[in-house]
């Protein structure tokens, strides 16, 4: 029985350690922008203009990179965020491995949502585009396809990139019949167009918008729409198609859109080929396959725990956290049950480090995104010994 | 001693204790004064005058008792004594 | 009629020895006693003269020996009317020889205790004004007023029943025969007279006995009346009666060794009473243990602040000495002595006694000045240290009670000596008759 | 009829003593010798308490100044057997030195500690003595005595007031600790007048009184956002 | 004789009645004075009230007198003065004992027996000025004039300062001396801001104070100014309240009502200053601004020469990190770094530093150092920051026309002043004037005068001071009490007390605006005595010649209206009445009008008179050029000043070598070498390591220089705050005391090297557990019947330890161990 007992113990054990390598996707990324709102982070950060001004805005278009490049750059900027604490005189938050998991994805996640596209811009790219020979809007334009004024549902951009991809073939054909070029997009153009649709679309009452993607079911349709038959990620999958981990997936949602707008006619002769059959997305599936799709990037490449202990000595971090130092020796920590508790527990010992590091005269140890993969290996790895 | 004398020296004795008997009457009619006076300054003052009624309830009859009692006894030895001697 | 009295009398000469004879120690006692008291009388000007200052009394304990004695000589005071009138009222037959003591006691102590207030007021030429204007609402007036009717009645208590020994001592003629005659009052022996008197002292110890049981009540309101921590407690009536008794027994039971000792009373002061007023004085002690326990259980149960400020000097500050000292004085040696039949001799009886006065004296200072020397508010605890002045006075109000006692038994029998006749002549026979009348009669008698 | 009340913030009183001396000087409060202070005997109407808490280094200290508190119902005048101490319609409570038998009964049930005895014959240098305040009555020996909420000055204002048939002003009746605090930490008036600072500080969250619980309604108002 | 409620209530009520019953009462038992049975008979006295400025401690607080007849009663403070504001302090309050003293000296006395002895003779006016004044004129005609020397015990900046410095100009002595000086604790300023002057702070739009060792509610130079800037902090409650630190070896008055108390090692102020400066230079919480642009030597610096130099921040940060602080000082690092923090994070934030960082041997530097971190706080000409005051516009007294026996005594150097390299920056070094003195270096003193103060008593070399005291063929004292030094004196010529004279003060130390208060009699001389004033214009036209002619004045009531003819001309500022709020005349002058209209100075005069001063509240902010006097023009973190001072006594005892830098920093004990020492640093304090505990002497309210000791009501008063009258007390934490085995109120012998003495001690948690404090005060073997013999003197068991650079006295600098004394 005892036999038994430490058996499923040992065996619930791995699995914690294993787990804990990987996050898993999020279902809802938007769900830490109670986080940031709750902790404060507004106070100083705005998303997009809305909240403070004391700290960059984060929406502006900016790329977080990884995880643990996230986790650099957090930790680096901890000194400065705690010096504007005192001085406004705020309580400095403290996170649970959960809401500081939703506060990374939401961070992460700002980026899919894109931004909002220019209505006069739009104009010009339906005729640039050679959209408007086919298309009628506002009364001009081309019969053979449908009045984008009848189309108010396009009026959001990925809306428009679902309807999009889903037309692609039919679109495909017709224009080899007419001999039109295929236009090729880019995100932006997309925000813009379906901008410019909005406006001169006849429903506007019928706003028709998506939710933003949920990674984790974006996952699953991978699978289910048969991607995975030629596109790999992360070594999983047919390498027909490209290595999608490979490519730079973390654009807005537009971008990808844009993307797969743009390799769509390779894509739809290479299935003509093979029999293979044309997914078509409905709902929210194309928002909800593109999250996972922008979710890639956030992966961070393994790093090195030689390296790490490197970093470990260099940065001095040795002379508190080893050999009976001020801080808690590493080894005999109690296990991440998640990869987020790096950062988590990074963030709440700050200030009592950074004051120690005052007391002693002692610098700040930054850390860069390869230094954060690095160290993160190395301490895995001592963690795990024990 | 003659008799004559002795007469004399009873009757001294006599009045002495008439004396000592008004004295106790003096000394607790004084009392019953004495506290009806405070009695009447508290109520003047309006200040607490129930405490000292209270007071003087109990303590004004004790002593009338007392005085009572005292003046029984010596009333009671002397009504017989005068009847022996006749 | 002066012959026929005398035959009577010789019998209990021993009782009347004392007053015809005066030794050389005597003379000796009342000069050392004079001394001591002119001492004290002496310090007692200069305190006047030049103010409470000479005491030791400061800021926060404003009250102290003076205060203490005060209450604790009234409640030696209970001694005797109380006891002797509950013992008259229950017809206890061994009381004859020990009434008078008794009485004696309370009329002198409460004088002496009577007057401690006025020792301890700051302008004593100012006395006049509780009458001209008092505040009867003041515990310190119902004192007065209750003292005062206390004083009254005991003194007519023990004045009554001393009338036919007064009489006797006048018919037996010799000195100071005109004072006899004036204090008999034209006592004759008559059945009417004695029927007169009887009633009369019948009365008074119906009267006495709550009068005696108030004034200590009263007495305790002195400190239950305020709303100071370890005064204001319901239980201190109860508790100050108790502890009178307490202590008038234990004083009585001294008296009584003393006089059986120097007057060689071993005839009339037997070893059964020793034993009766023992056994009064265990069940006193237990009682008093349990109104302490009482008083302090509630105190530490509530655990009031203040309440434990005092307690915590009390037991564990400055005051543990008396208190514990009190605790041994009043319990735990008395129980000890007075269980065991062992130690129930008359030295034993002596030594509990002793120990239960300086007990008591001790539980009055740990009253007192406990709940003064703490003030309630954040202000460092006081400390009290007696004068010379203080000392003296009290060893003079002790001396005073010496003198008054070694006077009373100069001029009058210590020991009721009618009384004794009365026992011997009628009282057997009357016992006999009220201990059948107590016993179930022959059947189908009603009554 | 005014009800005259003191508040004391004690958030401003730094506890510089200087309402003592005052107190001193204003009502000729008899300086004892050396050695009757070192017996616990000095008077002070006025009277500092100290309080601290904590532990160090985190120590707190406060000081309260500690006038009589002059209760709506004292419980000193309760049980004085001759009249004199008492209190009058507008709430002061008084001392009358020359009827007081110095029996010290009102000290031992003050629950305050607020009363001050005699112990001596007050003594001054004949040179003080020119300089005593002619308005306040010297006292003599065996007397108790305590703050009158410098009662005498509150003649000199009804005099005032009266001859020019007005109220009395909030303020203009104030006794000298009040008059004199550096740090204006002791407020004086008539707490029936709404108008009066007094009420309103009174009415303020953080008044408190000493020793609320005893029922002795005390006209001496604290004030602390302490405790 | 019934007697009804209303009945008394008349009686004691009424101001008639209470006289009447007041004789009525006492008359039996004690016998009233003849004069107040008199008043009493007569009825109500007539009330008149006078306002003067109070003597009784430098701080010039005005006063309202309350006379009956004529006859001073009662005192308070005056509500339109602008120092107190109505406000008072317990001395204050006894100033009555002071006037009616029944030891006061009740004319001229010559001593005929030994000092101390109490031997005197009386002596006329005439006789003792003939004495004097033969004495002066012999020294003069001999050309010895600079043999005179005078002491001046106030430390209150009024025209009396003025005057007694005319005289000795004139006559041509430049010993004239000020014994609390200011000018010594305005040394770090000098070498920091070169400005001589204590500075204000203004506290009412701060939000953070941080304070160390400044006991300013207590020792300040105006308690009972702070004390209502203090309440009034307090009123603003909530979040705009600002806060008060207060760093102390022991919970002194201020620091019971701070919001935090720091206990700290005596003498490490200095250390903790510096770390508090490191975490606002790591945390950049320092104002940049007015770092880079108006301070020198914050960070490293080359010279002309091309060197380069330490600057401030290198300093601070590889020195002074709060770990090494910690070790220092007894501060936990987390409350370093918690202040630092505080402080630069509630801009303003203001840092007052006072007693206990100025009365070490490293006095100097520590109060660099403290004040360091105003300038890192960019604190100056700033709202909630530091300020200068400026004079007010009185007339200076006329320019002296030295004749050349005067010029010739002035050139020569001070007796007070070192003629080794110790004590460079002082005006009076009182160490250096006792050495002097017994050496007669550079020449003896014949004639020394003694005004206010009490130098043995208040000084810590009590043996060497007390023999130069005998040394010196002539000692007149003014003191209207014998003190301990006038027991040396041959000489007493009694002053009057303040309440008796004329007097003019001006600018208390520290107060935020410039102020004029006349001191007036209130009564007539009680004694045969004379304002010391007079007294020295009597002396100089006895001495005749230019002497006589630098003080043309009839008396000395009539320089006081010279001097205030100027204020009355100038316009500016206001006579204190009702009503003069700052922003009114700010408002008015703003718009060149003046407040208050008199026609005449005549009017000006008396108004001046009855409302007993005249302030300026407004003050135009300044350029950091105008407070800025050093020479580089900025404020200077690097005391170039203090460099040049070094090379040139390097150059008096023989130019520059590292022998004799060596000798010179030796002499100053300073411990840092090469730049640290131009640098606000850390300077151990040497104390005697055998011994466990620090001795911190301080004072308190009642009696803060000692002088109120005979003062009945000051003396009971003395320790109100721990209920003990009359006598000395140690302060010892209840650990401590454990460890000794010492019981709260029983006595205990406090010993160092020098002595040792017998208190009680009194154990409490609000002192450092390697501390004992004792007040300063008592332990008079002098000074009349209410002071000789009670309590003791600390400073009689403190080593003679001053701070070499300014002079001051080391008060913190001596060990104790204590023993059981039962």
């Amino acid at each position: 029985m005892k036999f038994i007992l430490t058996k499923i113990f040992f065996f619930l054990l791995i699995v914690s350690v294993t787990q804990a390598q990987e996050l898993k996707l999020p279902s809802n990324p938007l769900d830490g922008r109670i986080v940031f709102e709750e902790k404060g982070c507004i106070q100083c950060h705005a998303i997009g203009g809305y909240g403070g001004t004391v700290a960059p805005d984060l929406a502006k278009d900016q790329y977080y990179g990884s995880f643990l490049e996230l986790a650099s750059i957090i930790w680096n900027h901890i000194p400065e965020m705690n010096r504007k604490f005192r001085e406004l005189k705020m309580e400095r938050p403290t996170f649970t491995g959960k809401e500081m998991l939703d506060l990374i994805y939401f961070i992460y996640y700002l980026r899919y949502l894109g931004e909002p596209g220019s209505v006069s811009n739009g104009k010009k790219l339906l005729t640039e585009k050679g959209c408007i020979n086919c298309h009628k809007v506002s009364g001009k334009g081309g019969d053979i396809a449908p009045d984008f004024a009848d189309l108010g549902e396009y009026s959001s951009p990925l809306f428009m990139a679902q309807a999009m991809w889903n037309h692609g073939p039919s679109m495909l054909e017709t224009m080899k019949e007419l001999n039109l070029k295929y236009p090729e997009i880019s995100g932006d153009e997309i925000n813009d167009i379906s901008a410019y649709i909005r406006q001169a679309s006849a429903l506007t009452s019928v706003d028709i918008r998506m939710s933003p993607g949920n990674p984790a079911n974006g996952k699953k349709l991978f699978r289910k729409k048969g991607c995975v038959n030629c596109h790999s990620v992360g070594g999983e999958g047919k390498k027909t198609g490209p290595n999608l981990s490979e490519l730079d997936l973390n654009e807005s949602v537009t971008d990808i859109a844009a993307q797969m707008w743009n390799h769509s006619p390779a894509m739809i002769d290479y299935m003509k080929e093979e029999k293979i059959k044309y997914p078509m997305f409905e709902g929210n599936e194309m928002a909800d396959l593109i999250a996972y799709l922008y979710f890639i990037g956030f992966e961070d490449e393994p790093g090195d725990p030689v390296k790490g202990r490197m970093v470990f000595e260099e940065k001095g971090c040795v002379s508190c956290h080893e050999n009976g130092g001020v801080g808690p020796d590493l080894s005999k920590i109690k296990p991440f049950d998640s990869r987020i508790q790096i950062l988590q527990r990074m963030w709440n010992h700050a200030p009592r480090m950074e004051d120690l590091l005052l007391i002693r005269n002692n610098e700040w140890p930054e850390l860069s995104k390869e230094e954060m993969q690095n160290l993160y290996a190395y301490l895995i790895s001592i963690i795990q010994k024990k | 001693m003659n008799g004559e004398e002795k007469k004399f020296h009873d009757k001294i004795i006599y009045m002495a204790q008439l004396a000592s008997i008004s004295f106790i009457w003096i000394f607790v009619a004084g009392i019953a004064v004495w506290i009806l006076n405070l009695i009447s300054i508290s109520v003047d003052l309006n200040d607490a005058p129930g405490a000292s009624i209270g007071i003087s309830i109990i303590a004004i009859p004790v002593f009338f008792t007392l005085a009572g009692i005292l003046t029984y006894v010596f009333v009671g030895f002397h009504k017989k004594n005068n009847n022996i001697k006749e | 009629m002066e012959e026929k009295k005398k035959t009577t009398v010789d019998i209990d000469e021993a009782l009347y020895r004392p007053i015809y004879e005066t030794g050389k120690g005597f003379y000796i006692t009342v000069g050392v006693l004079l001394m001591i008291i002119l001492f004290a009388a002496f310090m007692y000007i200069r305190q006047v003269y030049y103010g409470l200052g000479v005491t030791g009394m400061n800021q926060p304990v404003t009250w102290g020996f003076y205060i203490v004695n005060f209450v604790f000589f009234i409640g030696i005071s209970h001694a005797g009317t109380l006891i002797s009138a509950i013992l008259r009222l229950s017809k206890a037959e061994w009381r004859r020889p020990i009434t008078r003591m008794a009485e004696v006691i309370t009329a002198i102590v409460l004088a002496i205790g009577g007057l401690h207030p006025i020792i301890d007021l700051g302008r004593p030429d100012r006395v006049l004004n509780i009458f001209t204007a008092g505040r009867l609402q003041s515990p310190l007036l119902w004192d007065v007023t209750s003292i005062t009717a206390y004083f009254t009645a005991s003194t007519v208590y023990l004045y009554l029943p001393m009338i036919p020994d007064i009489a006797k001592l006048r018919d037996r003629g010799g000195k100071l025969r005109w004072f006899y005659d004036f204090l008999s009052w034209g006592w004759q022996g008559t059945e009417h007279q004695k029927k007169v008197l009887n009633r009369a002292i019948n009365i008074l110890m119906v009267m006495v006995i709550p009068i005696a049981v108030s004034v200590h009540t009263v007495i305790s309101y002195i400190f239950s009346m305020t709303l100071q921590p370890g005064w204001h407690s319901t239980i201190f009536g109860p508790y100050f009666v108790v502890g009178a008794i307490f202590s008038g027994i234990a004083a009585l039971l001294i008296v009584m060794i003393a006089f059986r000792k120097f007057f060689h009373l071993e005839n009339y002061l037997k070893l059964i009473h020793f034993r009766y007023l023992s056994t009064l004085l265990l069940i006193m002690s237990l009682l008093w243990f349990y109104f302490t326990f009482s008083e302090y259980l509630t105190g530490i149960f509530g655990a009031e602040p203040h309440e434990m400020d005092v307690i915590l000097y009390k037991m564990t500050g400055p005051y543990a000495i008396f208190f514990w000292g009190m605790v041994i004085c009043n319990f735990i040696i008395p129980v000890i002595v007075l269980s065991f039949k062992k130690f129930k001799t008359i030295k034993g009886i002596l030594f509990a006694s002793i120990t239960v006065v300086i007990g008591m004296w001790l539980e009055r200072l740990n009253i007192v000045i406990p709940s003064l020397a703490n003030p309630r508010l954040e202000l460092s605890t006081g400390m009290y240290f007696p004068s010379l002045t203080e000392w003296s006075l009290f060893i003079g109000a002790l001396a005073v009670f010496v003198l008054g006692y070694v006077l009373f038994s100069k001029f009058f029998p210590i020991i009721s000596i009618w009384e004794i006749e009365e026992g011997r002549e009628e009282s057997i026979k009357e016992v006999e008759e009220r201990v059948k009348s107590y016993l179930p009669g022959p059947a189908g008698t009603t009554e | 009829m005014p009800k005259w009340a003191m508040v004391i913030d004690l958030d401003k009183c730094t506890g510089c003593g200087d309402c003592m001396a005052a107190c001193k000087v204003e009502n000729n409060v008899a300086i004892v010798s050396p050695e009757q202070a070192e017996e616990n005997r000095v008077m002070f109407w006025m009277d500092m308490m100290t309080i601290y808490e904590g532990e160090y280094p985190n120590i707190k200290v406060t000081r309260i100044p500690k006038p009589c508190y002059h209760c709506d119902n004292p419980p000193c005048i309760k049980v004085c057997p001759v009249h004199a101490t008492y209190i009058n319609p507008e709430g002061l409570v008084g001392q009358i030195y020359h009827r007081c038998i110095g029996c010290r009964y009102c000290m031992a049930a003050c629950p305050y500690t607020a009363k001050v005895f005699n112990w001596y014959e007050p003594e001054w240098a004949d040179e003080f003595k020119t300089c005593m305040n002619p308005d306040v009555s010297l006292r003599m020996k065996g007397v108790v005595e305590k703050c009158s909420f410098c009662a005498h000055r509150l003649q000199h204002v009804k005099e005032d007031a009266d001859a020019e048939d007005r109220p009395i002003n909030d303020g203009e009746y104030m006794p000298a600790c009040a008059e004199s605090c550096p740090a204006d930490a002791i407020f004086f008036g008539d707490l029936e007048n709404k108008e009066s600072k007094v009420y309103k500080l009174s009415r303020s969250p953080r008044a408190f009184k000493e020793l609320e619980d005893l029922g002795t309604e005390p006209k001496v108002i604290y004030l602390s956002k302490r405790e | 004789m019934e007697i009804k409620r209303r009945d008394f209530l008349k009686l004691l009520g009424s101001a008639t009645g209470a006289v009447a019953v007041g004789t009525y009462g006492c008359h039996e038992i004690i016998d009233v004075p003849e004069r107040l049975i008199e008043l009493a008979k007569k009825g109500p006295g007539i009330e008149t009230w006078k306002n003067t400025i109070c003597g009784q401690c430098p701080a010039g607080c005005g006063i309202k007198i309350r006379l009956i007849d004529g006859i001073p009663v009662y005192l308070k403070g005056n509500p339109n003065y602008p120092v107190n504001r109505g406000g008072m302090c317990p001395s204050g309050h006894s100033a009555l004992e002071v006037l009616f003293n029944p030891d006061r000296v009740k004319e001229p006395v010559k001593r005929i027996g030994l000092p101390g002895s109490g031997k005197w003779e009386k002596v006329g006016w005439e006789e003792a000025l003939k004495i004097i004044s033969g004495k002066l004129k012999e020294l003069r005609n001999a050309g010895k004039t600079n043999q005179v020397a005078f002491i001046n015990g106030s430390a209150q900046p009024g025209l009396m300062d003025k005057h007694i410095s005319q005289f000795m100009k004139a006559f041509g002595s430049p010993n004239y001396f000020k014994l609390p000086s200011i000018s010594n604790k305005t040394v770090p300023y000098k070498l920091m801001q070169g400005l001589d002057q204590i500075p204000s702070y203004d506290l009412l739009n701060t939000k953070y104070i941080l304070s160390f060792g400044s006991n300013f509610l207590e020792e300040g130079y105006s308690p009972v100014y702070y004390t209502k800037i203090y309440s009034h902090l307090r009123e603003l409650t909530g979040g705009g309240r600002a806060k008060l630190i207060q760093i102390d070896a022991r919970m002194s008055l201020t620091a019971a009502n701070a919001d935090l108390w720091v206990p700290v090692k005596p003498g490490t102020y200095g250390a903790l200053a510096l770390g508090i400066a490191y975490v606002l230079i790591r945390e950049e919480l320092y104002d940049k601004e007015f770092v880079n642009k108006y301070s020198f030597g914050f960070n490293d610096w080359v010279d002309k020469k091309g060197m380069t130099h330490l600057g401030f921040k290198s300093n601070v940060i590889s020195n002074y990190y709060p770990e090494q602080v910690s070790k220092i000082t007894g501060v936990p690092a987390e409350t370093i770094l918690q202040i630092a923090r505080d402080l630069g994070n509630n801009k303003p934030a203001v840092v007052l530093g006072d007693e206990g960082v100025v009365d070490n041997t490293n006095g100097t530097f520590s109060q660099m150092a403290v004040y360091s971190l105003n300038a890192l706080l960019g604190n100056f000409e700033k709202d909630g920051g530091v300020y200068f005051v400026d004079d007010p516009p009185l007339a200076d007294l006329p320019e002296v026309n030295e004749d050349e026996i005067a010029a010739k005594g002035n050139r020569q150097t001070p007796v007070a002043k070192s003629t080794d390299t110790d004590y460079p920056l002082t005006d009076f070094s009182i160490d250096a004037f006792t050495n002097n003195v017994l050496n007669d270096k550079p020449y003896p003193i014949s004639v020394l005068f003694l005004y206010k103060g009490n130098p043995l008593f208040q000084s810590i070399n009590h043996r060497d001071f007390s023999e130069a005291l005998k040394k010196i063929p002539l000692v007149v004292s003014f003191d209207p009490f014998v003190t301990e030094t006038s027991e040396y004196a041959d000489l007493i010529l009694p002053d009057h007390t303040f309440l008796e004279k004329w007097d003019e003060f001006y600018n208390t130390p520290s107060v935020g605006f410039a102020h004029v208060g006349i001191q007036q009699p209130i009564i007539d001389p009680l004694y045969n005595t004379k304002n010391t004033a007079d007294v020295i214009l009597e002396l100089s036209n006895l001495i005749g010649q230019s002497v006589a002619t630098a003080l043309p004045f009839e008396s000395y009531e009539k320089e006081i209206r010279f001097s205030t003819e100027k204020l009355y001309s100038s316009g500016e500022g206001a006579i204190i009445t009702e009503g003069v709020k700052s922003s009114w005349l700010e408002y008015l002058q703003q718009r060149g009008w003046q407040i208050g209209r008199y026609n005449s100075f005549e009017e000006f005069w008396e108004l001046l008179v009855k409302q007993g001063g005249w302030w300026n509240p407004i003050r135009t902010k300044k350029d950091y050029k105008d407070i800025f006097k050093t020479p580089s023009g900025k404020f200077e973190f690097y005391s170039q000043y203090f460099e040049r001072v070094i090379n040139k006594l390097i150059e008096k005892i023989g130019g520059e070598s590292p022998e004799n830098r060596e000798k010179v920093l030796h002499s100053l004990n300073i411990m840092a070498r090469g730049d640290k020492v131009f640098l606000p640093h850390h300077e151990p304090v040497p104390i005697d390591e055998s011994m466990p505990l620090y001795l911190v002497t301080y004072k308190l309210l009642t009696n803060r220089d000692g002088q109120a000791s005979n003062q009945p009501l000051m003396q009971e008063m003395f320790g109100y705050t721990v209920h003990e009258h009359w006598n000395t007390w140690a302060e010892i934490n209840p650990e401590t005391a454990q460890e000794y085995k010492i019981e709260n109120d029983q006595f205990v012998w406090v010993e160092s090297a020098i002595g040792s003495i017998k208190v009680r001690a009194r154990l409490n948690p609000g002192i450092m557990k390697e501390v004992v404090a004792v007040p300063f005060g008592l332990g008079h073997t002098s000074y009349g019947r209410y002071a000789k013999g009670y309590g003791v003197n600390p400073y009689s068991i403190l080593k003679s330890k001053y701070d070499m650079i300014n002079g001051n006295q080391a008060l913190q600098a001596t060990k104790v161990k204590i023993s059981s004394a039962t």
